[in-house]
């Protein structure tokens, strides 16, 4: 792999930045293979990546039908933390969050990693029993998690307004300073070059149409719109088009996809240091390295594959953004976009094998999987491999939903980012 | 703004639910029928009937009339749910010639005459609250709203009404 | 904001209504009688499909009652709406 | 003191009213009718702001919304400070304050610009391949540099006074864009009685028409046509014309959200006049007449102060009546640019060359140039201007084969006028998610099949021409109306041949010359060309990769451009290459019009119930609980909560308490099938509840975990009132709807929402019933006759209440329902009759505590949406005879017999001063390490007065068996031992209730 550093640059520099070669390579899919992921987003790649670095499976392609990180990898607002309520999903976001913390390293990619902090609000007096209950639960977990004072809000974020004239005034905050933010293409676009580098095809434009399985049920290949290619083990982390996918092996699933959106300012010079979520007025916001304010909406009510949403969510979450600060209110939206999220009832993913042999499944993180990115992918290349989940994932099952052992953190979070 | 803006004056409120022979026996005592297209009301003297629903009407009456009472007694036994109302909520009535623009600044319906015309009622929405919108003249609407709600309705239509907006 | 047509109140803003859900999934006369995986597929499983969707609606903000639809997913416009209790129209795709 | 550069006469604005401004600090003038760009470059001053990465210095580009370049504050006073508008789009108004941004000292002398230097080693996505070692460094050193870099201007720092509005609208037919195309359309569709909307975001109607100087329409002079058309228009009733109107996001089903400017171009707006408006307009019929936009072209150094768009540069000259220099050079691909150098001539600006890239350019322009002596340079390519602050010549030289250039040659000038051709404006058709079509003729993306029921007209689908455009909007409009109009205009204009060229121009400047493709983002030919070698293949990459299009004009002067050299690079032709989505908003739209009137008090509706008023003036301090807000506690003098907590409770124990229940959610359950219908959604039985009794009900979801609670009374057979918490009213009811409606359709029952016709006054204590008997009338309050847990119905204070005598204190308590007109009258009389028997006002939190001390649970509290009826101990209300309720096959699932499970249990802290932390975790053994064994968590926790001591509730893992057990807090400052007790603390017995 051609190493990424400020050497290399000052050197390409010099030669008019002539001599890059391709991040990675554009192969024609082969006949078959070991191991075949769907979906090129983050937990796809990711997935691919630690198949090939951590459990030496080299020969396998991750199949994608546009292009790389242009599902909701390349559209959510990339909040990163792991101040979940329950033990289960504590240990899953936090494991990522430590993966987080030396990605760019272990990549050669600079994914930005910005640890500013993700400060939630809280803004009435259920919300502070809530987030305290988080605040203690995630320490016993050893998860950094800290109560502020709306003073004490006020001074890590400047810009937020906690007068109490506010319909709904700051009562108080919950602030893990290991959140952040990371720049979303770059984790795409990281995990494909470690992939392709221990030679994982990574084959863009190739959609998924069918799934093909043998006598015993177990799946032999899948059919695409490159022609068919012959795999033992498939691992779909399709996002919002998963229950399509499993359809394909007749597999249902308890899931829906919603449209969420989201939407950036003009860029300006930096006023936002860190990232501020507010789940009972509904705003989500942060400031990225090029400048734009980067913020969150919620979801339509209704399901939709359209990458889009109605206007009156995107006030919504502006109204939110523009009591909390303010200033903003003469700040000009730039460009609004939506992503199509696969909703469980539980508001938790499912990383987990499915009934049928060889088939595997990551889906269900909605609004909030992009910092799972490198936990999701870690957990389900293990599962993959091992045709065993790890214990970190172990309780995402599907039959989670059957035997009535749910991670309900809807009660922790209306939209959980 | 004083003008653009009333209360209503005061009534009595049912919600009238029923099967059709508890509706018949309500016609009678009303001595009106009740209508049964979409979005419509029926009067006589001070009685009025909305339709709310495919089986729900909002009975409006003078307050010492004792309608309810006589709808109860006429419907008897025959299925129906009579569950007085006079209290829950408010009315609220707004007219002039910017009635139509500034009820627009919350209301998404077409509130144009050919599309809303004198006589036609409906649940929908003004901005956040939830109302019961009748139109009763060309330029005069009658809002019922539940009373919580009826401040904040009144501080919106307040401030929507700040600029001229006779377009 | 979608423009959504009420059978009882004629086409009508999003605003004021309430979406339900995936239509024409009754709930089973006796629940008792249903081993789990028929329950978790009555209370959980949905076709969430790319395409036409049969869907519950409610106009809450207008006459309040349910009513189901076929939309497309993928355009999200709709195809048909009819009343609850009626059965789901039998059309393949957007009206031509 | 006049500008420089204004022309005598003509255009539209009014030289008699001369206008004050001043730009970073400089004063000038202008005059009505200029915009903030047409001022400044009358003054000779094409310098106006910076670039973003490489602050290179930059003039005006364009003359309307596609500017990428003139970024400029502008600041009112403090609080109004607006950063990023385009000084093309600013009018000017008299006292206007405009501030150039991203530069550091001053416009003139940037610091920033050393980043142009370092050019040649930061091109696009260098940060992704640096700034990685040493780790620490990257949170401390790199990121802060990076961001300190970015960004264009400076965010307000005031709250933002303005206010903004909201406007529903609907019509026939609305037409978007007022040039030639809107017009006609606008005019067809009116004449068929319906309602039309025309809305254009400039300040005047007119579009392209506004800078024709040379046309006859219908043999009228173009601007005379255009005032009679407006004219026509404007008496129209059904017409409303909306300028200053951005056409912003085409939605779903035909909804066009706008945005119009209401007071911004005004020197003193009216005090308390809104800023802007939001029309959200639901149209039958849309028709795009958006026109089309100047494409620049590529080559080095096109980005110095002084290079113009030509028909930009027309348009300063025929509408704002500004030269855009002395002497200039048209370089350009397309007929257009010599109607602009044909202009510029006869407005005695010296035109250096024309230098045309077309081999053979010919046709009507084209020889009119010639005729009037105008040098021409057939095949010609521009290769480079010279100057820093401002072009002073050019470089040109002969195109000798495809990507090669012969000999340069230096043309000295003051400007350059460049034009590529014209891109047109598929934005909102592609927002509605039209499909668009390469077209080959015109090189360029049109509409091709509508998504919704729309059309586009004029220039924004290829018919270019003056003639051409009226006579398509004109079908276009009179198709929208469905009224068959016709009319065929008869135009006199000379038109020149549509086709441009697109992509970069060849030039001979070596590798290190820049040409600019996006000026916003400066992203170059050869950012695209390393995205390319780097194996970015896909333009959605490409422009990720290289920020191209991103920027905050999102590449309306670029996109085409990019799309140009990435096909060379990538050896595809451009529909090969695909298009990146065309996302709203057309052009930037402020937060505050969008969030619009929500604001404040009207942020959210705030519901006070009949007592509220009272509560206020007794110096009640509130919460918010949904959007209802509640009396939390009554402090007395300087009391804080803890101790005005402590005396009401005190109080309700010894005495009584008066708690305002109102904003309980209430529902009229009524029909001969109501005993069935609650019997199939709560847990409890109803059949054997008598008349006049009540009963404590559990809601359960469907999957069996606990959702809402509260005291449902038998008013009649066939009658039950139906209490839930506050908040989850709307929740409970929708619930019951849906059931009802879609599953039992053929119950004969019927739900209606109370809530709010009562209002609920609960009296609490020992002394309820002293209190209360000399009010009531045709009621017994006698034990024998209204015993704990039943209800009647009779008068109050004169008004008809329903009484219930149901506690949720433990003591003897009544919940009395009167019409909520009633209820503050009602409440005033039992506190003046409550007076002697120390009757005491209380709030949400001493009930909070005191219904703790009796271990009943709280819905969001004791539960989160993940606890059974039998995890907090409710198992006693289930009727155990029914067949069916909602939620009970689930909670035959294995999990929910599962021993682990966490249930309800009463916490006692070893010592009894100590008050545990709400969501306070909960161990076994102490002196754990993170990651503890945590076995659930406290719920509830006070200090109670009445016991002497704290107490707590908690959901605690197999709990009920722990009994006795000495547990675990753990804190930050040590473990706090508890003891596992019953949930009841206070009279287990229950016998208080009995007074
Ligand atoms: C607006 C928005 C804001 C968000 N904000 C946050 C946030 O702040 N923090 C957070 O943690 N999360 C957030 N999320 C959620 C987060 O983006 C996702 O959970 C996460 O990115 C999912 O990554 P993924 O790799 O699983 O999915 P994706 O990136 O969507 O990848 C799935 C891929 O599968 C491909 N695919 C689908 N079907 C097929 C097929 N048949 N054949 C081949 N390929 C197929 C798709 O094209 C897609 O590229 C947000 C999401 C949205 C939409
Ligand atoms: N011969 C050529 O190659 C050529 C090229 C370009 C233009 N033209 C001229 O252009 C004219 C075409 O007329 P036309 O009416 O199609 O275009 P036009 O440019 O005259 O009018 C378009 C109008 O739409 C408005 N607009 C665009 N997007 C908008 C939005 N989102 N919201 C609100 N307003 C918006 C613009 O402000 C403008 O006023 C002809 O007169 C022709 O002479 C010719
Ligand atoms: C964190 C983040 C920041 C973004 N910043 C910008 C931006 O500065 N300018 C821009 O045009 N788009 C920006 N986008 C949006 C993308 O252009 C695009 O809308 C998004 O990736 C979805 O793709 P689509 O709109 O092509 O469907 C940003 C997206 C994300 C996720
Ligand atoms: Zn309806």
């Amino acid at each position: 792999m051609q190493k990424f550093s400020a050497f290399e640059l000052f050197k390409q520099g010099l030669n008019g930045q002539a001599g890059w070669k391709p991040q990675w390579r554009s192969p024609e899919p082969k006949a078959a293979y070991d191991a075949v992921i769907i979906g090129g987003g983050g937990h796809g790649l990711g997935a691919a990546y630690y198949l090939a670095k951590q459990h030496g499976m080299r020969n396998i392609a991750v199949l994608e039908k546009g292009w790389l990180g242009g599902g909701n990898t390349g559209r959510n607002t990339t909040i990163i933390r792991s101040n979940y309520l329950f033990d289960e999903s504590a240990g899953l976001y936090d494991h990522s969050v430590k993966l987080w913390e030396g990605l760019s390293q272990e990549l050669n990619y600079n994914v930005m990693f910005s640890q500013r902090g993700v400060m939630m609000l809280a803004h009435t007096v259920h919300d502070v029993q809530v987030f305290k209950r988080h605040v203690h639960a995630n320490r016993a977990n050893g998860v950094d998690n800290e109560w502020l004072s709306p003073e004490e809000a006020k001074a890590y974020c400047p810009p937020l307004n906690i007068s109490d004239n506010m319909r709904y005034p700051v009562l108080g905050a919950a602030l893990q300073r290991r959140g952040g933010t990371a720049r979303h293409d770059a984790v795409a676009w990281g995990y494909a070059r470690a992939a392709d580098d221990l030679g994982v095809d990574i084959i863009e434009n190739c959609e998924v149409t069918g799934i093909r399985r043998n006598a015993a049920g177990a799946v032999e290949a899948v059919e695409t719109t490159k022609g068919l290619i012959r795999t033992p083990k498939i691992g779909v982390s399709a996002a919002g088009h998963t229950s399509v996918v499993l359809g394909m092996a007749g597999v249902r699933l308890p899931l829906e996809s919603y449209p969420l959106q989201a939407l950036v300012s003009e860029p300006i010079k930096p006023v936002f240091p860190c990232v501020v979520m507010s789940n009972t007025i509904h705003a989500y916001i942060s400031q990225s390295d090029k400048g734009e304010l980067v913020i969150g909406a919620g979801t339509d009510i209704y399901t939709s594959y359209t990458q889009r949403g109605g206007l009156h969510i995107s006030q919504h979450t502006l109204e939110a953004i523009c009591e909390l600060f303010p200033a903003f209110r003469r700040m000009r939206m730039l460009r609004n976009w939506g992503g199509i999220v696969d909703v469980t009832p539980d508001r938790s993913p499912i990383v987990a094998k499915t009934p049928v042999p060889g088939l595997y499944v990551n889906c269900g993180w909605g609004t909030g999987g992009f910092k799972a990115t490198p936990g999701a992918a870690h957990t389900l290349a293990w599962t993959i491999a091992k045709d065993e989940p790890h214990p970190i994932n172990a309780p995402f099952t599907i039959e989670r939903f059957r035997d009535g052992h749910l991670i309900d953190e809807a009660a922790a979070a209306a939209v959980a980012h | 703004m004083a003008d653009l803006m009333t209360n209503a004056p005061s009534m009595a409120r049912h919600v009238l639910r029923g099967r059709l022979e508890a509706l018949l026996a309500a016609e009678g005592a009303l001595g009106f029928a009740l209508p049964r297209e979409a979005c419509r009301s029926a009067s006589l003297n001070d009685a009025h009937a909305l339709w709310l629903g495919p089986d729900e009407w909002l009975i409006l009456s003078a307050p010492e009339a004792g309608l309810g009472d006589r709808l109860e007694g006429a419907m008897g036994a025959h299925p129906h749910s009579l569950v007085e109302v006079t209290d829950r909520q408010v009315g609220l009535v707004v007219s002039g010639i910017e009635a139509e623009a500034v009820l627009s600044v919350g209301c998404p319906l077409d509130l144009d005459q050919a599309a809303f015309p004198i006589g036609m009622c409906t649940r929908t929405v003004l901005s956040k609250a939830e109302i019961v919108l009748w139109r009763t003249g060309p330029e005069t609407f009658h809002l019922e709203v539940w009373r919580s709600f009826a401040a904040y309705l009144r501080a919106f239509l307040t401030a929507s009404a700040v600029v001229p907006v006779a377009d | 904001m979608l423009l959504i047509t009420c059978p009882h109140c004629g086409p009508r803003p999003e605003l004021e209504f309430v979406h339900g859900g995936e239509a024409h999934i009754a709930r089973p006369a006796q629940p008792e009688a249903l081993n789990a995986e028929e329950w978790t597929e009555y209370l959980y499983m949905r076709a969430n499909p790319k395409g036409l969707h049969a869907e519950r609606w409610r106009h809450l903000h207008g006459c309040a009652r349910f009513f189901n639809a076929l939309r497309d997913t993928t355009t999200d416009q709709f195809v048909v709406t009819y009343k609850t209790g009626e059965a789901r129209p039998d059309l393949k795709g957007p009206a031509a | 003191m006049s500008a420089p550069f204004r022309t005598d006469a003509g255009g539209q604005i009014d030289r008699r009213k001369s206008l004050t401004f001043t730009f970073d600090g400089r004063t000038f003038q202008g005059v009505e009718g200029d915009t903030l760009a047409s001022a400044l470059l009358a003054n000779g001053v094409h310098l106006m702001g910076r670039s973003f990465k490489y602050h290179r210095p930059r003039g005006v580009l364009g003359a309307g919304s596609e500017e990428p370049n003139a970024l400029v504050s502008v600041r009112r006073d403090k609080a109004r400070v607006t950063p990023n508008l385009r000084a093309t789009q600013v009018e000017l108004y008299d006292g206007l304050v405009a501030q150039s941004q991203n530069r550091w000292p001053s416009l003139n002398f940037d610091m920033g610009a050393v980043t142009s230097l370092l050019s040649p080693f930061i091109p696009a996505g260098f940060y992704y391949k640096t700034f990685m070692w040493p780790r620490k460094a990257w949170d401390h050193l790199y990121e802060p540099a990076i961001r300190a870099a970015a960004g264009l201007g400076d965010a307000p720092t005031e709250a933002d006074p303005d206010r903004y509005l909201n406007r529903f609208a609907h019509c026939e037919v609305l037409v978007i864009g007022a040039g030639p195309a809107g017009l006609a359309a606008a005019l067809a569709a009116s004449k068929s009685g319906q309602r039309v909307m025309l809305v254009d975001e400039q300040a005047q109607f007119g579009g392209s028409l506004l800078a024709v100087t040379d046309a006859l329409i219908d043999g009228k002079p173009a601007q005379v046509w255009l005032d009679e058309t407006l004219a026509t228009l404007a008496a129209n009733p059904k017409v409303t014309m909306i300028c200053r109107a951005n056409a912003f996001g085409y939605f779903a089903h035909n909804m066009i959200g706008i945005t119009e400017r209401l007071s911004e171009h005004q020197a003193h707006p009216d005090a308390g006049a809104p800023r802007e408006r939001l029309w959200q307009v639901r149209a039958r019929e849309v028709v795009l007449a958006t026109g089309a936009i100047e494409r620049p072209l590529v080559f080095p150094d096109n980005d110095r102060p002084g290079v113009l768009l030509a028909d930009a540069a027309r348009i300063y000259l025929n509408r704002y009546g500004v030269k855009p220099g002395k002497r200039v050079v048209v370089a350009t691909g397309h007929d257009e640019a010599y109607r602009a150098a044909l202009d510029m001539h006869r407005a005695g600006v010296e035109i250096a060359a024309i230098v045309d890239a077309r081999p053979y350019p010919r046709g009507p322009l084209v020889e009119a140039a010639k005729a009037a002596g105008l040098t021409v340079r057939e095949g010609y390519a521009i290769t480079g201007t010279i100057g820093e602050l401002r072009v002073n010549g050019a470089y040109i030289a002969p195109i000798i084969a495809a990507g090669q250039v012969g000999q340069t040659e230096t043309l000295s000038c003051d400007g350059v006028l460049m034009s590529g051709g014209f891109t047109p404006s598929v934005h909102l058709f592609s927002q509605s998610r039209g499909k668009v079509v390469w077209d080959e003729t015109l090189e360029t993306y049109l509409p091709g099949q509508s998504a919704e029921a729309e059309r586009s007209a004029g220039a924004c689908r290829g018919r270019f021409g003056l003639a051409q455009a009226l006579a398509d909007g004109f079908a276009a409009g009179a198709d929208a109306a469905r009224h068959p109009v016709t009319h065929s205009f008869a135009v006199e204009a000379v038109e020149g041949d549509p086709k441009g060229v697109v992509g970069a121009l060849p030039h001979n400047r070596g590798q290190g010359a820049k040409a600019f493709i996006d000026w916003q983002n400066d992203v170059t030919t050869k950012d695209l060309k390393l995205a390319v070698r780097e194996g970015f293949q896909s333009i959605e990459h490409i422009k990720r990769y290289t920020t191209t299009g991103m920027a905050t004009d999102q590449g309306k002067t670029s996109n085409l451009n990019a799309l140009g050299v990435i096909s060379d690079a990538l050896h595809r032709p451009i529909p090969q290459i695909g298009l990146t989505t065309f996302r709203m908003p057309y052009t930037p739209v402020t937060f505050g019009v969008l969030a619009g009137m929500a604001r404040g008090d009207l942020f959210d509706p705030i519901r006070t119930t009949p007592i509220h008023d009272w509560a206020v003036e007794q110096g009640a301090v509130f919460e918010d609980v949904s959007l209802w807000k509640r009396a939390r506690f009554f402090p007395q003098g300087r009391e804080d909560m803890e101790a005005a907590v402590r005396r009401e409770c005190l109080s309700v124990r010894k005495d009584c308490g008066i708690f305002d229940a109102s904003t309980l959610g209430k529902i009229e359950v009524v029909g001969p099938d109501a005993a069935e219908f609650m019997n199939r959604m709560y847990i409890n039985a109803w059949t054997k509840l008598g008349v006049g009794k009540c009963r404590y009900g559990i809601l359960c979801r469907e999957d069996g975990f606990v959702t809402d609670d509260g005291v449902v009374g038998r008013i009649a057979h066939d009658r039950f009132h139906v209490t839930t918490t506050t908040g989850g009213a709307a929740r409970v009811l929708g619930m019951m709807e849906d059931y009802l409606q879609t599953e039992w359709p053929e119950l004969n029952v019927w739900l209606t929402s109370t809530t709010e016709q009562w209002a609920v006054i609960a009296l609490q204590g020992p002394k309820a019933r002293t209190i209360l008997e000399g009010l009531v009338e045709g009621i017994d309050l006698s034990p024998e006759a209204l015993s704990h847990m039943s209800l009647t119905e009779g008068k109050i204070c004169g008004v008809p209440t329903r009484l219930f005598r149901v506690s949720f204190s433990g003591e003897l308590g009544f919940e009395i329902n009167v019409p909520a007109e009633h209820g503050r009258k009602v409440w005033e009389a039992i506190w003046a009759a409550g007076q002697p028997h120390g009757l005491t006002p209380y709030g949400t939190e001493t009930m909070h505590v005191l219904r703790a001390e009796k271990g009943f649970i709280i819905i969001g509290q004791e539960t989160d949406g993940t606890a059974t009826p039998d995890d907090v101990g409710l198992t006693w209300a289930v009727g155990k005879a029914k067949p069916d309720y909602v939620g009970k096959r689930s909670l035959a699932r294995p999990a929910m017999a599962d021993p682990a499970r966490k249930q309800l249990v009463g916490l006692l802290t070893q010592d009894p001063a100590v008050v545990l932390d709400e969501g306070a975790q909960i161990i076994v053994t102490r002196g754990q390490k993170p990651p503890m064994k945590l076995m659930g968590h406290v719920t509830s926790s006070y200090h109670s007065a009445v016991m002497g001591r704290s107490i707590a509730l908690a959901m605690v893992s197999g709990g009920r068996a722990r009994r006795g057990e000495t547990l675990h807090v753990p804190m930050p400052e040590g473990d706090i031992a508890v003891t596992v007790t019953s949930p009841v603390f206070y009279d287990p017995e229950g016998a208080r209730v009995n007074g």
